[in-house]
């Protein structure tokens, strides 16, 4: 494979100048209606960390920031998420996450509408860094699973 | 004459091209490659003489059994032990350093006693002690670095009381390259009555050792990084402390007498070897033996430090690159981690696997130290008897490359 | 259709002999043989993609630990597990049990808990327990057997009680050949919240089997009893307890986080794998399921049986051949242990060996066992999915020839 | 190699026919000087077990017995040594003992006079059962390493 293939501009220009990056001002956030959500990860092997906060309101994804630090995949993946989920409602979000994690892993192919995510094909073919390019995703699911137990707890309460 | 070229040959691998360029494998610290001569010894044991050991009165029982204790006397010669019952067959160091902690910390710590390790141990030297101080209510403390990467050996002394009753060091760190002084660590324990634990697993494949002379007490050691076969591990011990110790795994083979009620343990060294053993693995090691004992492990030692003294010279040119460890040549091995630039580890290694270089990126299990380094990863070139000053000029040029795939978008 | 003359061309030691006679192999409970494409398999890695595993970034690596996990998936399709991170690679059963006992024995027991085994068991399945129980204070209970050699499994139901923490059953004795009624014991077992481990060293290698329908919490077995490399078990847990287990080795691979204060664990099932794990033995292990699969485990379990049915009423015609075990074929496997007169079983195995026949004569690790058999040893015939009627035949005939040694001082 | 070769006539009669077979009498072994000393020993993996007494007068082997089970060669090597052992001094017995260990280990060869010993020149040739054929060597050893040393404690005392 071609490094332009791996290291697409695309993928530099995230890592580079990442989108949605830092946090999400506390003022913003102290409603209690919609309370700050966070979700960490990291890749052990690789030292990739990701670091994500997000807003919730009418299920829908308000706002969301990240940090964190690591290689070129998992940080230009993470910018790249923010951009494709901002505003999307949950459900949506976590079929994009299903559906790109398939794609990663191989069940499932590229399609045109993905955007800058098809920058990762060539990362596909390198299954050491495809948790690299997941991580941010897994770490986003994550806090949105952990969102909706919350809701549910509160329901039940 | 060392003649790299010719023992390339004996390496069916080195003729592998990855990614289209041939391979240049530079990750001889994770695992180095292999001899045909291991090779086709695991694949004649399978095929003329396979059996299990110790338990058959047939033929091939026999010869296997023959065979798998002949690499036992190898690796005692090897290491200049007294006795080849002091040689115990593991699947690794990391197996190795745990029977030293349950069968001997285990069993002879108390509460309050201290071990002492260093901060730029394997995790495989950190985690055992670990679980045992929180089981028994030991103390660890971790001798620090100086700032050239080496132990600092006056903190030892400081950190070392008569509450010390291990101390535990790696021989050569997996990512500094730092070579300990062993002696003056075992001189300091003894005269406060502890014992010694040295991890070998990157000494040993590289430095002439004799146990004896050293008078260290436990060492720990890998087959898999000298030469030898996967799964394959050794820990070396004296006599009577050996003696002395728990088995880790109970079973087959590590018995004497078993009834309902009560067992009777086999002697030194069956005792830690419950169970059926990797017999092609160590069969194959005791080849890899040969093959290390054929070149001369003196020789060995000054082409790596040959090499290494190219390498860090070479590596040191390069612009913008920072290299961790000692400088000075004699107080280290063949092992180099750097970092390059802003560029993560990871992307470092995916790039140079594109030109079919292999080297590790990540913490190399050494976290620890990572912290003490304030760095998160590193990149870490590791050379071995196979490795030529030619793969590291090419090396350094696909170094200089990254720069402009970064600056380019590739 | 089964052919195992076929078959016989893929297992290259069987053209070997052995005291100038035609090998004959029926020592298949102490390891099996290999077919070709196993042995080729582990020269193939050496020789093409040796690396070490879940550490690298470089293609090598990759490739070794997509080799090396698509193992644990076989394993886990070959015994119908719900997950393959119920897979964890041990060293062999040894391990696998020694696992159970140190990371969920040793957390979860306590005093005055009881652990049911049966006096059939393996060392291995007793070892550990005697070790455990001494430490915590639990009290072991044994299972007796029945004058045909199957377990009593009236007494077990009045042995297990509301303290019965674990009930450990061979799958197969080793000796007696019994397979033992599973189902019964989970279901009893589990009735009083008690966890089964299943000793599967001699069950899973002809017994097609389903952990998920049986309803195991634990199961152990060995590569080398079922054509795969020495060095490398499984244990099968189910993932809910596996995740409350705690390791049995400290190291590397095995954790997510290390600090000088404390780790945190890996995931299941990597929490189990400290330490460089057997690479070429787990790859080579692929191709042993792949070659049973390809055979079809329905189709060996049906061979066996027809195989040791035959065995079965030929050795019963020899004048003073004692077998022990059962002799309804539906209750029991291709293991067949006897004893032949007053001759020792040693000098049974050293007169069969003169003729190239491969069998074990002692205790096959079962003292206790042999305590209630009243014998202080046997000699053990073990077949496999390779050995023919002609080679029982051929046994038989120098079965009988020992009385003429014996008689006229040879 | 030939069975012949392994179970010689003069094997297989030592192991029909034991010498030396059975316990000291306790009237002879109850005088103060001399103790009866007992020795045992097994080998686990083939259940072979010899279990020897023996009466030591002025340094010499006085008197010697064994009992045991097991297979043919441990058998008929105990009887073997009882014959040729008895009325030794214990130095010529430590002797003979480190001399046959050594043959059967292959560092020496077999003497013509060692007679009933050459019978085992085949069983040399089976690794798997040269540690039967000196199990009630290696007891015997045993046995008058611990007499020898009850008799330094003594003189020390
Ligand atoms: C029933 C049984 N359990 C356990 C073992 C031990 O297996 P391993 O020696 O492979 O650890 C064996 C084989 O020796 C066995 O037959
Ligand atoms: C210094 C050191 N100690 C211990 C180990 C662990 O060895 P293994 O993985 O063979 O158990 C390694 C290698 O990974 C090492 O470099």
């Amino acid at each position: 494979m071609e490094l332009k293939e791996l290291y697409k501009e695309v993928i530099l220009d995230h890592y580079q100048n990442p989108r949605n990056y830092g946090e999400i001002p506390y003022a913003y956030s102290s409603e209690g209606i919609n309370p700050l959500c966070k979700s960490e990860g990291e890749n052990p092997i690789c030292g990739d960390a990701i670091y994500i906060q997000f807003l919730v309101k009418d299920n829908r994804l308000e706002d969301i920031r990240f940090t964190g630090t690591g290689c070129t995949i998992s940080q230009a993946s993470a910018s790249i998420m923010t951009e494709l989920v901002k505003g999307k409602s949950l459900e949506d979000v976590k079929t994009l996450i299903i559906r790109f994690k398939r794609i990663m892993e191989g069940e499932e192919d590229f399609t045109e509408d993905l955007g800058d995510l098809l920058a990762f094909e060539g990362v596909r073919k390198l299954p050491a860094r495809i948790k690299c390019a997941l991580l941010a995703w897994e770490v986003l699911l994550e806090g949105i699973k952990k969102y909706l137990e919350r809701q549910v707890e509160r329901v039940n309460v | 004459m060392y003649d790299v070229y010719k023992i390339r040959d004996d390496f069916p691998i080195l003729k592998e091209k990855v990614n289209g360029k041939n391979l240049v494998y530079l990750d001889n610290a994770a695992t180095t490659q292999k001899p045909l001569s291991v090779i086709d010894a695991i694949a004649d044991y399978y095929k003329h003489y396979n059996a299990n050991v110790h338990r058959g009165v047939h033929s091939l029982g026999v010869i296997a059994t023959q065979e798998y204790e002949r690499t036992r006397k190898k690796v005692a010669n090897f290491i200049k032990a007294e006795d080849s019952s002091c040689i115990v067959f593991t699947k690794g160091t990391t197996e190795s350093i745990n029977l030293v902690a349950y069968g001997w910390g285990r069993k002879f710590l108390k509460e309050g006693d201290e071990i002492i390790l260093t901060v730029m141990e394997h995790h495989s030297n950190i985690v055992p002690w670990q679980i045992l101080a929180r089981e028994k209510g030991l103390k660890l403390k971790f001798i620090p670095l100086k700032d050239d990467g080496t132990l600092d050996i006056e903190s030892f002394y400081s950190l070392i009381t008569g509450k010390t009753k291990l101390v535990g060091v790696t021989y050569v760190s997996n990512v500094l390259g730092t070579v300990n002084p062993i002696d003056n660590i075992v001189d300091a324990a003894h005269s406060v009555g502890a014992r010694v634990l040295i991890d070998g697993a990157q000494g040993i494949p590289t430095i002439p050792t004799n146990v004896k002379s050293l008078n260290v007490d436990f060492l720990a050691f890998s087959a898999h990084k000298m030469l030898g076969p996967t799964g394959v591990g050794v820990l070396y011990g004296k006599r009577e402390i050996l003696e002395d110790m728990e088995p880790l795994l109970g079973g087959g083979e590590m018995i004497k007498k078993v009834s309902i009620t009560d067992s009777v343990w086999a002697d030194v060294p069956y005792r830690f070897e419950g169970g059926t053993p990797n017999i092609a693995g160590v069969i194959g090691f005791g080849k890899a033996i040969d093959y290390l004992n054929n070149l001369g492990m003196e020789e060995i030692f000054k082409y790596e430090k040959l090499l290494t003294t190219y390498a860090l010279e070479k590596l040191s040119g390069i612009d913008g690159l920072t290299i961790y460890g000692p400088r000075d040549i004699s107080l280290r091995s063949g092992i180099i981690s750097f970092n390059y630039r802003d560029i993560h580890p990871h992307d470092v290694a995916t790039i140079l696997d594109q030109s079919g270089i292999a080297i590790r990126a990540g913490h190399h299990c050494a976290q620890p130290l990572h912290s003490v380094l304030g760095i998160p990863a590193s990149c870490r070139v590791s050379l071995y008897i196979y490795n030529t000053k030619e793969e590291i000029d090419y090396l350094v040029e696909s170094l200089e490359r990254i720069e402009e795939v970064f600056r380019s978008g590739a």
